[in-house]
């Protein structure tokens, strides 16, 4: 009760961009929170949208979904359906009262390394803001 | 063996003793069977912590999950980490120590426990009534062994006790107000010890009582599958009617643990077929039902399954459309069974009848060829 | 045969359909001898080909028996004369089983036979053929293998 | 308006006829097991006919479903009539997308549907007893009393995509109508006279508007019944993980179940790590992550069948939160499962610019 | 002379079983063999296991294989041949032999009868009416076309009919020279004839038969009622007799290996046909050694069969017409039985042509007429480069035969050349991914004849019909070279990639027909074959309904295929090396004889010297040097290039398959890890410990007969008789098999004593002193060694009373009780498997018999292991080990190193190839990983240890080379995760249903 709330965020970041722009942030020093964990997919159509569902009921405060911006995609349309994806699975959590806020979706560039930085702090702060996910503790899910 | 004489609650005993299990670290976990948030029925939970199991049902009025799949399901990648105790009925170990056999169970680290069981509500009857009068009724049936209501299969039940597992928490034969708990294993003995418990109790009592009752409920299981239910569904015009309830779900085989199988024969692609086919089999029937294959199903997984069969009830609780089928596999299973005088469970060093062999048995299954018959005109 | 056919006169007409489950080694070479000696056996019978007696599935007898069958025979090597070693050994515990379970669900398991016949015994194989087909047609057409609703 | 005419003397002597007069070789058309009871029958010319049952308030299986395993390996070679409610006609389409199914040479007759009765109330109360009710009530063109809940706000009871359009609602006796040329081809090759006419009586447009009413009263209540984490275990808690839900789901067409996979088969460390973490773990795990992740797999294709609700063991009422889910859904990539065969799945298309709302 | 001087075919004279195992075993190795036939078709002259073995138990499946490598092109038969001349040196032989090729050649022959209608003349034949073409009645697995010439009129009608040329009437005999390397002498065996017989009734009383007859008489149906009708009047007999004629025929016919237990064999069938039926057999000895013997013995007691053990007999006519009346003596008094039929069961002769054979290669005979062969050596005559084998060496029990044929071939080796015999390679096979299914239905005419049974053109036009057939074609065949070409150009040119071949029989034929769809490019697992001529036209009359189930077989081969999936021979890596576990005189043997062929061989030995239980041997019964030999062969052994000795050294840890073990040896500090391809366990055997039992260990004048030895090697005599207890802790309930050793080595002590003049009187059951052996007992009585027969109830009780022991016996044949005096008592104890053997059984997860040796299961068939399992063509089937010597079973020395030659032979036709392909190539059982959940169930079922579960993945998996195909995994598996490559589910189930069209 009395620890200070950290977030823990899943990160689901298409090779070709985002995690290159990840890796950019790394090299260049550029301070983001360590509260976002980086799995890296081929692209970002590649989340299924059952891996950002079990990331919540298994206590993920918050999911990143970030890749190519559209029209860049490497495999030419891969963000496209990851857009949808992430809709559908937004729009689900919204229709049970599930927090569709903590799913997060994002383009970003190889290039943009702080547009990386500042998205996975400002959506650890959102997290930070939203508090725990009820999930967290949830015995019978 | 260690038996030993436990006064007080029965219930409160049974988790009074589990607690100790994990608040003497004999054990590292407890799974058991568990209230869900709605309080409506229950589920299987690993707890780890002590306090936890005071709102256990160690002994639940209903079988949700069958036991055995839920230790499948827990050590078929490997054994459990830490010292595990996982609290059975008697037909769920059974199911426990075949899947054990099937190589779906790892059984290194657990330590089963197992009681006399009083039987279970059908599902269906316990949602829709009234759950806390049912709880209570079940709850007195731990004194005097009767449970009004109980699923058909479970009245007629022939291994009730706990005597296969590592300890056994007996109630009959002991006087009211009290209950046993005996070690059948060394590792049972050891779990006994670490709590303090020694000693020899008498059982005589208790034999006398498991006998009896095991003798009277021999009897009635023969005489319901031969006078009240086998007639009802023995035949084709009866056993036809009979699954004209089947919706072809295969909800049976789902919730079965013994059916372990990750992909059905009778799901698979073996039984995917051309239209023409279809059409093929109903012009020589005159029609063809869709779903397709139900009687195939059914009797298909009579092969498959039956010698293993624990009579645990569990799918025909599941079957949405109330086809007898737990009765159906019992009354097959107990002959089955019959043939290689097997028990599933009884002894994990029992090979399951299919995977052994005597060189000379079953003669009265071949058909014998004494002389040379005439039928064949062109004799030699 | 004669006297069956006074008996069921209503159902003289009545052609079994048999399914021959054959293994490939004793029970097709059985078959081979008595093709090769010209002996005749009812054309209702079907010669259905494993390879061995133990690599028989229950599904497939089952099949036969609820898509049309009327009876299924199976042949193989004799115990101890298996080409596999010990196959039959194991088909014998299947087919009790499979008898068993027809049996127990009224379903008569009589309508399967198993007997062993080796590669040289064409006639037993024959006469086989000919007393499994008397016993079916004495037993009258399988219920299950006529109905819409299995 | 469209080619109408009523049937000769009931629905099911103009079915027969159909096969009499070689209008189709195969009829594909519920029929009664025995008294109560009816699966779908696959009739051949040369079959019995006796007892058919295409209008009988009950469905065993979800009939699209059913064709499709009868298509699933290829079309047929010869024509063959399907009598199929809504629902099913709308999976069926779906599945063909799916390339799950193939219409060719089917002839589909749609079902004005009335609803059907749950399962266990038709099989424990012998549901026939109900059936004068249910057919008056939709003589009158209201919501028969006990038949489900996805039933009753059900507002696309009256078929999309038939050749042929069986109209019940507010009739004495069913009227046809023929939609298509293989429809109308249906007409001539049983004699047939037809004229113009509403497929639908007004009773009929009448009661689309109560049970559209219904249909939003019933999702509203049922999401506010499963929000949230508490909602959603009280409602799904009870679940035993049969996933029979998906089995008889007609659009959950796959093989092997992606949550019956290995992926599931945790190994040891994963319970000791989550134990240490919760203190105590519901075993088998993803109760809920099946139900969720099976919705993001089909809720897009959903067509409220109802089949799962019916083949719950627990009675979770899992039919209507599908059904309310999957309308936030499809309302968002609008989206009608079922609708047309030319409307592309949500999931395997995209426009460029869409849910801009989700990019900052 | 050099290696490449050497000729490099073989030759064998005669076809027993023993010359074609030689043929075979060459074959695979690499070399060709031309096998002489002195008749005119193949099996023309019994051999060994023909005249043997009863019906029930078919070996057709295990000697085609063997019949299959002649197709091949690795042995060459001729026929009506004969032997003129052979001249020359060992390795380069030059042979002259006389031949005229057989009227029909078998082997393009398709079986089509026409010749047998064409042919005019009829001939009345034992009641039965044939034409003077005619296939040969005995013969089940080959259709054998004979001309009876002495009814043929040379017409040339079937000449002229014939559709492929098979048939020539005009066969010219020709002489043809040939160089081999070595020379191997098969003939067959010589049954006693009439003559011989004429003591027993035989040829005179009319309800005398021979076992042999009443096999010939129940030649289609097997042993059944009608099998025992009597020849004089067709009653079923109520009283039958079975009588062992070589154990009372001395000096004129020897006892084979299998002659007891055929009695006791054919008795307890008889009392199951007739369990009303008396039946008594009559023999001196029950000589019952080979596995599983001694429970058909416990069988025949329990089914009432009565064993008389009559000490001499004789037939003549009973009271009653018709009935046999025999006299026997038992316990020195006289008796007799009236039997209503009597059954003989023979044994077997000296070989008629030996006296030729020796003149021809200058081979020798021993002194009962039989070539005499070396000791220590496998088929070596005294002449070398000519070898024999077989029955013509003498009475042969059929493992003994089998082994024999492998083990000869190893020696054959030395003297030959290079390889000169290679399969055919496999045509090409396309890959039809990716294609829609096109089935092609081909039916067969058989060259037009199938036309006069079967309206075919009516029959295609309704295949036609049938839903997916999409090009249907009536062919001439697919049997016949040409026949093979222009149905693969059929079927290449109708562009269809699934096919279904409506032919004869596929037993026979299944390679060309497999032949012929590769031909045409396509992976045969895309094909099926049906039986248009054993199936229909043979066999049923009605021709419509004919018409009507060679559609549903054609409809249910169509809907195989239609799922068939193509996929290649799976092949894996084979290591050619060995591990030899256990330095005796087997292991060491088999060492030898592998390194000797230039592959590297460890051999692991757990005491400091190699030798084992042999070190203590010195002469056996029939006074061959063992101890000279084990030297030699220790010697051998020790300094060989290609073999490293461990001793004193221990296997920690092994595992692996067939193919690749991987085994950690541990020799003082130091551990070794060897991998290798082989493993031959060769641990051995231990005595049996009679603790306690007959004062053992308690008195010491109570002696094992390998103390009585070791004693009388030093130098001792016993003062005072000696008393000798055979059986001791062998044939009973816990160890039911006879140790096959003891009664020579009693015989041997007691032949020893009684030369020093020690009264010797030996207690027995029954006296094992099979083949020659026999000669020694002759002479033990007749130096007047007393023998008494006790029974397995009540065996001699010792007492150690004053100065001598002694001895309570009944005499079982005079039943009375005797109480002899002893100095000694004399233990004949039994050998049993040891303790330790578990261990390595579980490392190499092998199982052992149910007497707990080193073979697999023993069988249901008497005759010591099934024939078919001994003659699998696919060595690896045990999973490339070989147990041998004292580990594999009971055997004296020189037997013992018989299995370990067999073994090396074995090994040598597997190592050198890197990579194996399995037995059935493409038609092995897989694993659909998806669905499997490793439970194991496959894997325990599967007879030759073809799958185990990779643990890594959680899914079962195959070994494909030491899969055989059986299916048993399919079954066991009750998903579909276990399948055989050509019986998927989803093709089985379709075909069932189509089957019922």
């Amino acid at each position: 009760m009395s620890e200070p709330f950290e977030p823990k965020i899943v990160g689901f970041l298409c090779y070709w961009c985002s995690y290159t722009a990840a890796d950019l942030a790394g090299v260049s020093r550029m301070k983001y929170p360590p509260n976002l964990r980086v799995i890296r997919v081929m692209c970002s159509s590649r989340v299924d949208p059952v891996f950002i569902i079990k990331a919540l009921l298994d206590g993920a405060d918050g999911v990143l979904v970030a890749g190519c911006h559209p029209g860049d995609c490497h495999y030419q349309k891969g963000n496209y359906y990851a857009r949808r994806k992430v809709a559908l699975t937004k729009k689900i959590l919204e229709s049970l009262g599930l927090g569709p806020e903590r799913v997060k979706l994002s383009w970003i560039a190889a290039s943009e390394g702080p547009k990386f930085a500042q998205v996975a702090k400002e959506f650890t702060e959102e997290i930070r803001r939203l508090g725990p996910n009820p999930a967290r503790a949830e015995i019978f899910l | 063996m260690v038996a030993v004489k436990i006064e007080g609650n029965r219930w409160e005993g049974f988790k009074g003793f589990l607690r100790d299990l994990l608040g003497e670290g004999a054990v590292g976990a407890v799974v058991v069977p568990y209230p869900v948030p709605a309080g409506d029925s229950f589920a299987h939970l690993l707890v780890k912590e002590p306090s936890r199991v005071d709102h256990a049902w160690p002994v639940a009025p209903v079988m949700t999950v069958q036991g055995g799949r839920v230790v499948s399901r827990l050590t078929r990648k490997g054994p459990v980490e830490v010292p595990t105790v996982v609290v059975l009925r008697p037909c769920e170990l059974a199911a426990m120590r075949e899947l054990i056999k099937l190589n779906q169970v790892k059984p290194q680290g657990l330590l089963t426990v197992s009681f006399d069981c009083p039987g279970a509500y059908p599902l269906r009857s316990y949602l829709e009534g009234n759950g806390e009068e049912i709880k209570a009724a079940f709850l007195n049936a731990l004194k005097d062994f009767r449970l009004a209501g109980a699923r058909p299969l479970c009245q007629v039940c022939i291994r009730f006790t706990g005597a296969w597992a590592d300890i056994e928490v007996g109630f009959l034969g002991a006087p009211q107000g009290s209950f046993y708990l005996i070690a059948h294993t060394p590792q049972g003995e050891k779990a006994l010890e670490a709590l303090g418990y020694t000693g020899q109790e008498d059982l005589a009592e208790r034999e006398k009582a498991v006998e009896e009752l095991t003798a009277s409920r021999v009897s009635e299981r023969e005489a319901y599958f031969r006078e009240e239910f086998g007639p009802q569904v023995a035949g084709p015009e009866a056993l036809l009617a009979t699954f004209h309830n089947c919706i072809n779900c295969h909800n049976c085989m789902r919730v079965c643990p013994i059916c372990f199988c990750r992909e059905c024969f009778f799901e698979s692609n073996a039984l995917k077929v051309a239209p023409h086919n279809y059409l093929m089999r109903a012009r020589r029937k005159g029609g063809l039902r869709f779903m397709p294959d139900t009687l195939l199903f059914h009797t298909g997984r009579m092969n498959h399954m039956s010698l293993s069969c624990v009579s645990c009830g569990a799918c025909e609780d599941a079957c949405p459309n109330a086809v007898p089928v737990s009765r159906l596999f019992a009354m097959v299973g107990d002959r089955t069974r019959a043939i290689f005088q097997y028990e599933p469970g009884r002894d994990l060093e029992e090979p399951i009848p299919f995977l052994d062999y005597r060189e000379e048995e079953l003669q009265e299954w071949e058909e014998p060829y004494i002389q040379s018959t005439t039928h064949c005109p062109s004799s030699l | 045969m004669e006297k069956n056919k006074e008996k069921k006169g209503s159902e003289e007409n009545f052609t079994p359909r048999i399914v021959y489950a054959l293994c490939a080694w004793c029970g097709t070479g059985g078959s081979e001898t008595a093709g090769a000696y010209w002996l005749k056996y009812p054309e209702n019978v079907r010669p259905f080909r494993v390879m061995c007696t133990g690599a028989l599935d229950a599904s497939y007898v089952l099949r036969a028996f609820i898509e049309g069958a009327d009876g299924v025979v199976v042949s193989g090597c004799h115990p101890g004369d298996c080409h596999y070693n010990l196959g039959n050994f194991r088909a014998r515990r299947r087919l009790a089983v499979m008898k068993e379970v027809l049996n127990a669900l009224g379903l008569d398991g009589d309508r399967l036979w198993l007997r062993w016949v080796a590669h040289g015994e064409g006639k037993k194989l024959v006469d086989t053929a000919w007393e499994f087909d008397a016993h079916i047609r004495e037993k009258g057409p399988n219920a299950l293998s006529r109905r819409w609703d299995t | 308006m469209a080619k109408t005419a009523e049937v000769p003397q009931d629905l099911e002597s103009f079915l027969v006829s159909l096969l009499d007069l070689g209008a189709v070789e195969v009829l594909f058309c519920p029929k009664f097991l025995s008294e109560g009871k009816v699966a779908h029958a696959l009739i051949p010319k040369e079959g019995s006919r006796k007892g058919l049952a295409p209008l009988f308030p009950f469905m065993p299986a979800n009939g699209g479903k059913a064709v499709s395993q009868f298509t699933l390996e290829g079309p047929v070679d010869r024509p063959v009539a399907v009598v199929l409610r809504p629902c099913e006609i709308r999976v069926l389409v779906e599945l063909v997308k799916l390339e799950q199914a193939n219409l060719d040479n089917l002839y589909i007759i749609g079902l004005e549907c009335g609803g059907v009765y749950p399962l266990e109330k038709m099989t424990r109360e012998k549901g026939a007893a109900h059936l004068e009710a249910y057919n008056q009530a939709l003589k009158e063109g209201q919501v028969p009393q006990g038949i489900r809940e996805v039933c009753g706000a059900c507002d696309l009871f009256q078929p999309m995509g038939a050749d042929v359009v069986v109209s019940v609602i507010g009739r004495d006796r069913p009227q046809l109508a023929f939609l298509t040329g293989k429809g109308l081809e249906l007409a001539s090759k049983v004699g047939l006279e037809t004229r113009r006419g509403e497929v639908f009586t007004s009773q009929s447009q009448a009661l689309l508007k109560t049970k559209a009413a219904n249909r939003a009263q019933l999702l509203s209540s049922v999401k506010e019944r499963v929000k949230g984490y508490q909602g959603l275990l009280e409602v799904f808690g009870k679940c035993i993980g049969c996933h029979n839900c998906s089995k008889v789901c007609p659009i959950c067409y796959c093989k092997d179940c992606f949550f019956e996979s290995a992926t599931f088969d945790y190994e040891p460390i994963s319970y000791t790590q989550r134990l240490e973490k919760k203190g105590a773990l519901r075993v088998p795990m993803d109760t809920i992550l099946f139900h969720l992740g099976r919705m993001t797999h089909m809720a897009t294709s959903c067509v409220a069948c109802g089949m799962c609700e019916d083949a719950c063991p627990m009675g979770i009422p899992v039919a209507q939160i599908f059904k309310a889910v999957g309308a936030d859904v499809q309302e968002l990539f609008e989206y009608l499962p079922g609708r047309g065969l030319q409307e592309e799945l949500p999931l395997t298309t995209y426009r460029p610019v869409e849910f801009t709302e989700l990019e900052e | 002379m050099s290696e490449n001087d050497r000729a490099s075919t073989v030759l064998i004279y005669g076809t027993n079983l023993a010359g074609y195992r030689v043929a075979y075993a060459l074959a695979k190795m690499g070399y060709k063999a031309v096998m002489l036939n002195r008749g005119a078709y193949v099996d023309q002259y019994g051999n060994q296991v023909l005249a043997q073995l009863p019906l029930d138990f078919c070996w057709a499946c295990g000697h085609m294989p063997q019949r299959l490598f002649i197709g091949l092109g690795a042995m060459q038969v001729l026929y009506n041949a004969d032997l003129l001349e052979v001249s020359g040196e060992p390795g380069r032989f030059k042979v002259k032999i006389r031949k005229r090729d057989h009227y029909v050649n078998n082997f393009a022959c398709t079986e089509c009868e026409a010749c047998i209608r064409a042919c005019p003349v009829e001939v009345e034949d034992n009641g039965n009416k044939r034409k003077a073409i005619y296939v040969h009645p005995e013969i089940a697995w080959e259709n054998i076309f004979l001309i009876d010439e002495d009814h043929c009129t040379r017409c040339g009608e079937c000449e002229k009919v014939c559709p492929t040329g098979c048939l020539k009437l005009e066969r010219p005999e020709e002489t043809i020279e040939m160089e081999v390397g070595a020379v191997v002498l098969a003939p067959e065996f010589d049954e006693p004839t009439r003559e011989d017989l004429a003591k027993f009734g035989y040829g005179t009383l009319e309800n005398v038969v021979k076992s042999a007859d009443l096999a010939r008489r129940s030649l289609l149906t097997n042993f059944v009622k009608n099998s025992l009708e009597r020849p004089s009047d067709g009653k079923l007999p109520q009283r039958v007799a079975v009588v062992v004629t070589p154990q009372y025929n001395q000096g004129v016919e020897y006892e084979s290996y299998n002659a007891t237990i055929s009695a006791i064999y054919r008795a307890v069938r008889t009392k199951e046909l007739m369990p009303e039926a008396q039946v008594t057999v009559f023999f001196r000895e029950f000589r019952g050694f080979g596995k599983g013997h001694y429970r058909w013995y416990e069988k025949a007691l329990e089914l009432g069969v009565e064993i008389i053990r009559a000490q001499d007999l004789q037939v003549e006519e009973g009271k009653k017409k018709g009935d046999v009346k025999i006299k026997y003596t038992l316990g020195g008094q006289d008796r007799e039985l009236e039997a209503e039929l009597l059954i003989l069961i023979a044994g077997q002769k000296p070989p008629t042509l030996m006296g030729k054979l020796s003149r021809l290669t200058g081979v020798e005979a021993d002194e009962h007429g039989f070539c005499k062969v070396l000791p220590f050596a496998c088929g070596k005559t005294t002449k070398e480069g000519i070898f024999a084998v077989g029955e013509f060496t003498g009475p042969k029990g059929n493992p003994e035969t089998v082994w024999e044929g492998y083990g000869t071939a190893t020696e054959i080796l030395e003297y030959l050349g290079d390889k000169n015999f290679a399969p055919v390679p496999p045509p090409q096979l396309r890959s039809v991914e990716g294609e829609p299914v096109k089935v092609g239905v081909f039916i067969c005419s058989c060259f037009g004849e199938f036309n006069q049974y079967l309206d075919l053109e009516g029959l295609a036009e309704k295949v036609r019909g049938l839903p997916g057939v999409d090009h249907v074609e009536i062919i001439k065949g697919c049997c016949t070279p040409p026949t093979m070409q222009e149905t693969a150009q059929a079927i290449k040119a109708s562009e269809v990639n699934r096919v279904v071949l409506a032919v004869c029989t596929p037993l026979q034929k299944l390679l060309k027909y497999r032949r012929t769809v590769m031909m045409a490019g396509l992976n045969p697992l895309l094909s099926e074959f049906l039986r248009l001529r054993e199936d229909i036209i043979r066999v049923h009359e009605d021709r419509e309904a004919m018409k009507e189930k060679a559609l549903a077989l054609i409809a249910s081969g169509v809907e195989k295929v239609k799922k068939a999936q193509a996929a290649p021979p799976p092949t894996e890596a084979f290591t050619s090396t060995v591990l030899v576990v256990g330095g005796g005189a087997a292991g060491m043997e088999a060492a030898l004889a592998i390194a000797n062929r230039g592959f590297p061989v460890t051999l692991v030995e757990r005491e400091k010297e190699l030798g084992g239980l042999a070190r203590d041997l010195q002469v056996d019964l029939e006074g061959h040097d063992l101890s000279a030999y084990v030297a030699w062969l220790t010697e051998r052994v020790l300094n060989h290039p290609h073999i490293t000795v461990l001793t004193d050294a221990q296997i920690t840890d092994m595992w692996g398959k067939a193919g690749r073990f991987e085994a950690h040896i541990r020799q003082g500090d130091e551990t070794q890890v060897v991998r290798v391809g082989i493993v031959i366990p060769a641990v051995g055997a231990e005595s049996f410990r009679p603790n306690g039992a007959f004062l053992y260990g308690k008195d010491e004048r109570v002696v094992t007969q390998r103390e009585l030895e070791l004693s009388l090697q030093k130098g001792e005599t016993p003062r005072g008789p000696v008393i000798m207890i055979q059986c001791v802790g062998s044939r009973n309930k816990a160890r039911p098999y006879c140790s096959r050793v003891c009664c020579s080595q009693a015989l041997k002590n007691a032949l020893a004593l009684a030369d020093r003049g020690v009264e010797v009187a030996i207690l027995y059951r029954d006296l094992n002193t099979y083949g020659f052996k026999e000669d020694y007992y002759r002479m033990a009585v007749e130096k007047g060694i007393r023998f008494i027969r006790f029974s397995l109830g009540d065996y001699p009780w010792v007492e150690a009373g004053g100065s001598l022991l002694k001895v309570t016996v009944h005499d079982v044949d005079r039943n009375r009780e005797e109480t002899l005096e002893a100095a000694r008592v004399v233990l004949s104890v039994g050998i049993v498997p040891r303790e330790d053997y578990q261990e390595l059984v579980q490392a190499l997860g092998y199982k052992l018999d149910s007497q707990g040796f080193f073979d697999t299961e023993t069988s249901m068939c008497p005759y010591e292991e099934a024939i078919k399992r001994l003659m699998k063509p696919w060595e690896l089937s045990s999973n490339g080990i070989f147990p041998v010597g004292l580990a594999h079973s009971p055997r004296s020395l020189v037997e013992a190193l018989l299995t370990a030659r067999d073994a090396a032979g074995r090994s040598l036709t597997l190592l050198g190839k890197p990579q194996l392909p399995p037995p059935n190539a493409m038609y092995v059982s897989a694993v659909r990983e998806s669905k499997c959940v490793a439970c194991g169930l496959c894997v325990e079922v599967c007879p030759y240890y073809a799958r185990e579960i990779d643990e890594v993945k959680g899914v079962a998996r195959v070994r494909p080379y030491l899969c055989d195909s059986c299916g048993a995994c399919l079954v066991a598996c009750p998903s579909e995760a276990a399948y055989l490559r050509d019986a998927r589910g989803e093709q089985m189930i379709p075909s069932v249903d189509a089957l019922l069209l």
